[in-house]
């Protein structure tokens, strides 16, 4: 018997695709309310999001002349899209949706070796990109009109907006920004915080439950956040970096706005909008391209919140998130070469120094 | 005082002198293997950089413009980066022989790291204090070593993947660059008022 | 002091391992049983961690039960015994219980029915002094049960020497399938509490903890009981969690103390011995009995009727297996030890040796055969490993060739506890003792290179040695020559 | 003018500062690389790298004209080793990894000539003249010489065989 079998003999009930595919579940109420939120064209984009990152997946798999069906039915490249399009503006035309997807999943994760190897959250890398190339079409928002409701877009008035770029006459395309982009460009005009959260009518309620512009993630804050709970409680993924995340962002929000209310957004905007908790419980959270120690996911979700709120107080775009992520990932290798858990039976450096001085 | 503070935050991050100007790519492509040699070669530069500012704008101040020599400035920076190199190099091969072997030829090359005389250029055409000479240089080696340490991180990793053969090399290390670069975008337009 | 290395807290909040499906069920509530005198016995003369032990028997020889068959050599061996009366039918090499099927040289015997002792008297174990007590363990070839198969002896010696004040039984048994040290616990609760005051009675310890996994309350309750009377051993409950038994870690659930990376539990005072070994003691040195027979726990899906059997050591696997029903279905996978950390068996012709707790042939169902996929960095390994280490690192750099980047590959024990978990299905155990052995071959290289470089220069030195000699040979017979040249000239002269 | 002077000045300022620099901070230069490559090689000048012996061939690592792979009974340990020495990248998976190999000598074919055990250079044949020969498995490094000396072909090289105790485990498969 040349090659035995090395124990352990029994096996965890777990796989990749479990894991893969529990996160897609969790994600799934939100996504279908911000389709319903959103009509048709929220539907059509992700469709043509997800559809373009498998395919794109399968074209790799492909030129590498790999099997395509087992890395397929895992389920990354499903998520990878899927996220992608909760972060997109749901009326972006079909071209974003598709040149992202393929953005994420060539450039960003297959180019590396494929799952497990990419440095970047592709879908992340692939959204910033996107910002950067295509700021109008990334920046176009629109007031939200629920399906089936009386100024909604009608499946073929859907079509056209995605794949022609036809925009119906009766709608104004600029009338929903953000609440991020609001304050942002109302800041600019030197009104302040407060009256622009007025002059935006908007409402903590709505907030919450996501009855207002935004990309698809940005609208149901709940949803996600449950479906994040939901995933800590079945120990998909550890409660370290979407705490820490958050509190990132909270943590200065508060004490800024606490200084000057006029100038800084309150804690509560903050991590309601933008994508905020899709970010730290669905993008943060990706193992791939986040620390491998409880102690370096808590260092890496920090650093994500303060860059966020760094960015969106003082940067150039109100929305960060996707900066933040990517930066903290570009730090993952180094966080994870100097936080590591001291091993059984090794000093603490503190000890080992003590002695050392003794 | 905070000032200062954000020029530091400013030229590291905003204006992040590899990530943003481009400069400085051959030790930041060279030396990024490990991380080890990477924080040696970031303090190297630093020291530098650093001190090529500080001497440059004594030279621009006390000699150039006294005299109304400043179409001389790229010689007379060069000859002056080139002896600071050579001084660190010195320092370098006596205290830490190791880092020397590792470092190799791109510790000469520092000597035409075009971020050095770069950035001694714009401080030199910005025509700021000393002390903001001095700050402007300092923070750019603290972007070029933010970055490239960064840099040496990701392609630790890099090594241990399953990278395809066609990207395998220099390849993919010029992605990961851009696509570190798309990060730093982000910090465009911070401005800390 | 730190609230997280409080006992209560640490014996109920144990942050690393895993909880792999027990399975004791099927075998924990039924007797030990006795398997009847095979018709031959293979005994290897390595069953434990050293040097094997030496033949001291002929072929054709006739042995006594319990007399010597291969004496220990080096400071780290064991000597072995026949487990039965009989003739000695060969010496030579046959397959050992090893997932290499490789060869090692054993004593086969045969039987002869009459199942006779040699002479050995009962003595009071607390009439002897430590040094014999130690002696007495030597001789009798008790090593580690659990699995390490160390020698005891030279534990017990460390221990001596080096001021142990408490000593830890390891009932945890953390391994899924296994019961043996639960029976044995739950049947023989006395000897072994005996043995326990043996060996303190041995190393001058002071106390006794007995830490026992709380998913067997039955061994808790006998332990008690028969500890009653004895105020230095206390019985511990301990949380159920994979790998409990492992030396380091049940130090420091039981003390809090941590050992050293590169030094041995008597470091921080205490000795571990396992139950099975405890016994082994009590059977020694009360009765001076050797090592001959272990409980063995036969399991796994594929087997008819798993239960405990007591077994001679050299008694092929597959009479075990019969003894239990046989088989049900053709194995998955037959294994000697537990699922965790047990050893892949080429055959059921595999002899039972002093460190198998277990003979499993499992089931399609119950082994792991998923292919790996690529690591995901999850991290989960890292929470597992009971060692603190980040085994999805270590396995990264290992897959590459860079095992001076792999860090803590010393500490790791090969737990399996990240391999377990691994959604990847990683082998990353494997890989930990793949690079194990492969820096043991570099060591081993590095030593021969040194030894060829000193017989090297020996070598010079001698031929420079003998052509020094020829020359002042050579020399001496010229001055002989030309001295009698001398001679005969002045005799002509004269 | 004034341009050429300043910058001379300077020139020369800078010159001279470098120049007491070097002084101060000057670095002995280690020789002797070649020697203290020969100290890590066997030493057994046993020829199978095809330099006369373990001086030329350290000569020729030194020098960079041969590669760190040239040694045979110094194995993959040796290459790391050298590797390191020379700051050059261990190459093993090239090198094929061959087997350690051990003469043996078939005892009906010896007619104790003492040939072999002349020619060992670490003296791992053990015998006296009219005497059969024996191999020490410790001490031989599979270098072959006492298979081209030996009359009667007594001498074989036969793969050293793995016991128990030399068995480790192989690599596992690697992931897809």
């Amino acid at each position: 018997m040349i090659h035995a079998s090395h124990a352990p003999h029994a096996h965890a009930p777990t796989s990749i695709s479990r894991v893969m595919w529990l996160v897609i579940a969790a994600l799934v109420p939100a996504t279908l309310f911000s389709i319903w939120l959103n009509g048709w064209p929220a539907l059509l984009l992700w469709a043509v999001t997800v559809g373009s990152a498998v395919f794109a997946e399968f074209f790799c798999l492909r030129l590498a002349q790999r099997p395509a069906a087992p890395v397929l039915s895992d389920g990354s490249a499903v998520l990878t899209g899927w996220l992608l399009a909760l972060s997109l503006p749901a009326w972006a035309p079909w071209w974003i949706g598709a040149l992202g997807a393929f953005f994420a999943i060539v450039v960003v994760k297959q180019v590396f070796g494929g799952l497990g190897q990419n440095l970047f959250n592709p879908a992340m890398a692939a959204r910033v990109m996107l910002l950067i190339a295509f700021p109008v079409e990334l920046t176009t928002w629109v007031q939200p009109a629920p399906l089936f409701s009386a100024d909604a877009l009608s499946l073929s008035q859907s079509f056209a907006l995605t794949f022609l770029g036809q925009m119906p006459s009766s709608f104004d395309a600029l009338s929903g920004a953000t609440t991020l982009g609001h304050i942002k460009t109302e800041l600019t005009r030197d009104i302040s915080v407060v009256q622009a959260l007025a002059g935006h009518g908007q409402s903590m309620s709505a907030s919450l439950f996501g009855l207002h512009g935004g990309s698809l993630g940005e609208t149901a804050a709940m949803l996600l956040a449950a479906g994040g709970l939901a995933l800590i409680a079945l120990r998909v993924i550890s409660w370290h970096i979407p705490l820490a995340v958050l509190a990132g962002v909270a943590l200065p929000a508060l004490l800024l706005h606490a200084h000057d209310p006029a100038r800084y957004l309150d804690a509560t905007t903050h991590l309601l909008s933008g994508g905020l908790i899709l970010g730290a419980f669905f993008i943060a959270t990706d193992p791939v391209t986040s620390p491998g120690t409880p102690r370096g996911q808590l260092i890496f979700g920090f650093g994500i919140g303060l860059l966020t709120w760094l960015i969106r107080t003082y940067g150039g775009y109100p929305e960060a998130v996707a900066f933040a992520v990517i930066l903290m990932n570009a730090l993952t290798p180094v966080i994870d070469r100097y936080v590591r858990p001291r091993i059984y039976g090794h000093a603490s450096k503190a000890a080992s120094k003590k002695g050392a001085a003794s | 005082m905070s000032e200062y503070l954000l020029l530091l935050l400013g030229t590291a991050l905003v204006n992040n002198v590899v990530l943003v100007k481009f400069l400085g790519l051959c030790p930041f492509m060279g030396v990024s293997k490990k991380i080890d040699s990477a924080i040696g070669m970031s303090l190297a530069t630093t020291f530098v950089l650093t001190l090529a500012t500080a001497t440059t704008w004594m030279l621009e101040h006390w000699l150039l413009e006294p005299f109304g020599i400043e179409y001389l400035r790229t010689l007379a920076f060069i000859l002056v980066i080139a002896a600071s190199v050579q001084f660190t190099e010195m320092v370098i091969r006596k205290s830490a022989p190791a880092l020397y072997q590792v470092l190799g030829i791109y510790l000469p090359l520092i000597t035409t790291n075009c971020a050095v005389l770069g950035v001694a250029l714009l401080t030199a055409m910005e025509g700021g204090s000393f002390l903001h000479t001095l700050l402007y240089g300092f923070g750019s080696a603290l972007g070029f070593s933010l970055a490239l340490v960064m840099f040496a991180g990701l392609r630790e990793r890099m090594a241990l993947a399953q990278v395809p053969a066609t990207f395998a090399g220099a390849p993919i290390g010029f992605i990961a660059a851009g696509l570190l670069s798309l990060a730093f975008m982000g910090f465009a337009g911070l401005k800390i008022a | 002091m730190n609230i997280l290395n409080h006992p209560i807290i640490r014996r109920t909040m144990v942050r690393w391992g895993v909880h792999p499906d027990a399975r004791k069920q099927a075998t924990s509530p039924q007797d030990i049983e006795r398997l009847p005198l095979p018709a031959i016995l293979h005994i290897p003369l390595l069953q434990h961690s050293g040097a094997p032990a030496k033949p001291v028997v002929s072929v054709g020889q006739h042995v006594l039960k319990g007399e010597l068959l291969g004496a220990r050599q080096g400071n780290i061996s064991a000597p072995v015994h026949a487990p039965t009366s009989g003739t000695v039918v060969a010496i030579s090499d046959y397959p050992a219980p090893h997932p290499s099927g490789l060869g090692v040289l054993s004593v086969s015997l045969e039987p002869d029915g009459e199942d006779r002792w040699i002479e050995c008297a009962e003595t009071d174990p607390f009439s002897l002094t430590p040094a014999q007590i130690a002696e007495r363990v030597s001789a009798a070839g008790v090593v580690g049960m659990g699995g390490a198969t160390f020698p005891s002896s030279v534990k017990m010696l460390l221990g001596q020497r080096s001021q142990v004040h408490t000593l830890l039984v390891n009932g945890s048994e953390c391994e899924p399938y296994l019961s043996c040290d639960d029976r044995l616990m739950r049947e023989r609760a006395a000897k072994i509490i005996e043995g326990i005051r043996i060996v303190l009675h041995a190393v001058g310890a002071k106390k006794a903890l007995c830490g026992i996994e709380n998913n067997k309350p039955a061994a808790i309750e006998a332990m008690r009981r028969a500890a009653a009377e004895v105020p230095a051993i206390e019985v511990i409950a301990l949380p159920t969690r994979y790998p409990m038994g492992s030396d380091r870690q049940l130090i420091h659930v039981l003390t809090g103390q941590e050992v050293p990376s590169d030094g041995r539990s008597a470091d921080v005072g205490v000795l571990v011995h396992n139950v099975g070994t405890l016994y082994a003691i009590q059977q020694a040195v009360r009765f001076g009995r050797p090592l001959i027979s272990r409980v063995v726990t036969v399991a796994g899906g594929a087997v008819a009727r798993p239960r405990n059997l007591e077994v001679l050591l050299g008694t092929p696997a597959r009479l075990l297996v019969e003894h239990c029903g046989g088989l049900r279905e053709t194995p998955a996978r037959l294994l000697m030890g537990g699922p965790m950390m047990g050893l892949q068996l080429p055959s059921l012709d595999a002899p039972i040796i002093k460190g198998s707790s277990g003979i499993l042939a499992l089931g399609a169902h119950e082994i792991a055969k998923e292919q790996p996929s690529p690591c995901i960095r999850c991290g989960q390994c890292v929470s597992a490993c009971p060692m603190n280490l980040m085994p999805f690192e270590m396995s990264a750099n290992i897959r590459v060739g860079e095992l001076d980047a792999v860090q803590g590959l010393k500490d790791c024990i090969s737990c399996g506890s990240c391999s377990y978990v691994c959604p990847a299905h990683i082998p990353l155990s494997h890989y930990f003792d793949y690079a194990k052995g492969e820096l043991t071959v570099r060591e081993r290289g590095k030593l021969r290179q040194e030894s060829i470089r000193q017989l090297t220069s020996a070598r010079k030195t001698r031929l420079e040695q003998e052509a020094r000699e020829k020359a002042e040979a050579a020399a001496r017979r010229k001055a002989e020559r030309e001295r009698a040249k001398a001679t005969a000239a002045q005799g002509k002269a004269s | 003018m004034i341009a050429v002077i300043s910058l001379t000045a300077l020139g020369v300022a800078l010159g001279l500062g470098l120049g007491l620099a070097a002084r101060f901070l000057r670095v002995e230069q280690d020789d002797g690389l070649a020697s203290e490559i020969e100290a890590m090689l066997p030493g057994s000048q046993c020829g199978q790298c095809g330099f006369p012996g373990c001086g030329p061939a350290a000569a020729a690592l030194a020098s960079g004209n041969a590669p760190v792979t040239l040694c045979p009974p110094g194995g993959s340990a040796l290459v790391r080793q050298l590797a390191d020495k020379l700051g050059v990248e261990a190459v093993t998976s090239g090198m094929k990894e061959s087997v350690p190999m051990l003469a043996v000598v078939e005892e009906e074919l010896c007619i104790g000539c003492t040939k072999c055990f002349r020619v060992c250079p670490t003296d791992a044949i053990v015998g006296a003249p009219k005497q059969i020969h024996n191999v020490l498995r410790e001490a031989c490094t599979g270098c072959g010489k006492c298979v081209d000396v030996c009359p009667t072909m007594a001498v074989n090289m036969t793969p050293m065989p793995v016991t128990l105790q030399s068995w480790i485990w192989h690599k596992p498969a690697v992931a897809a």
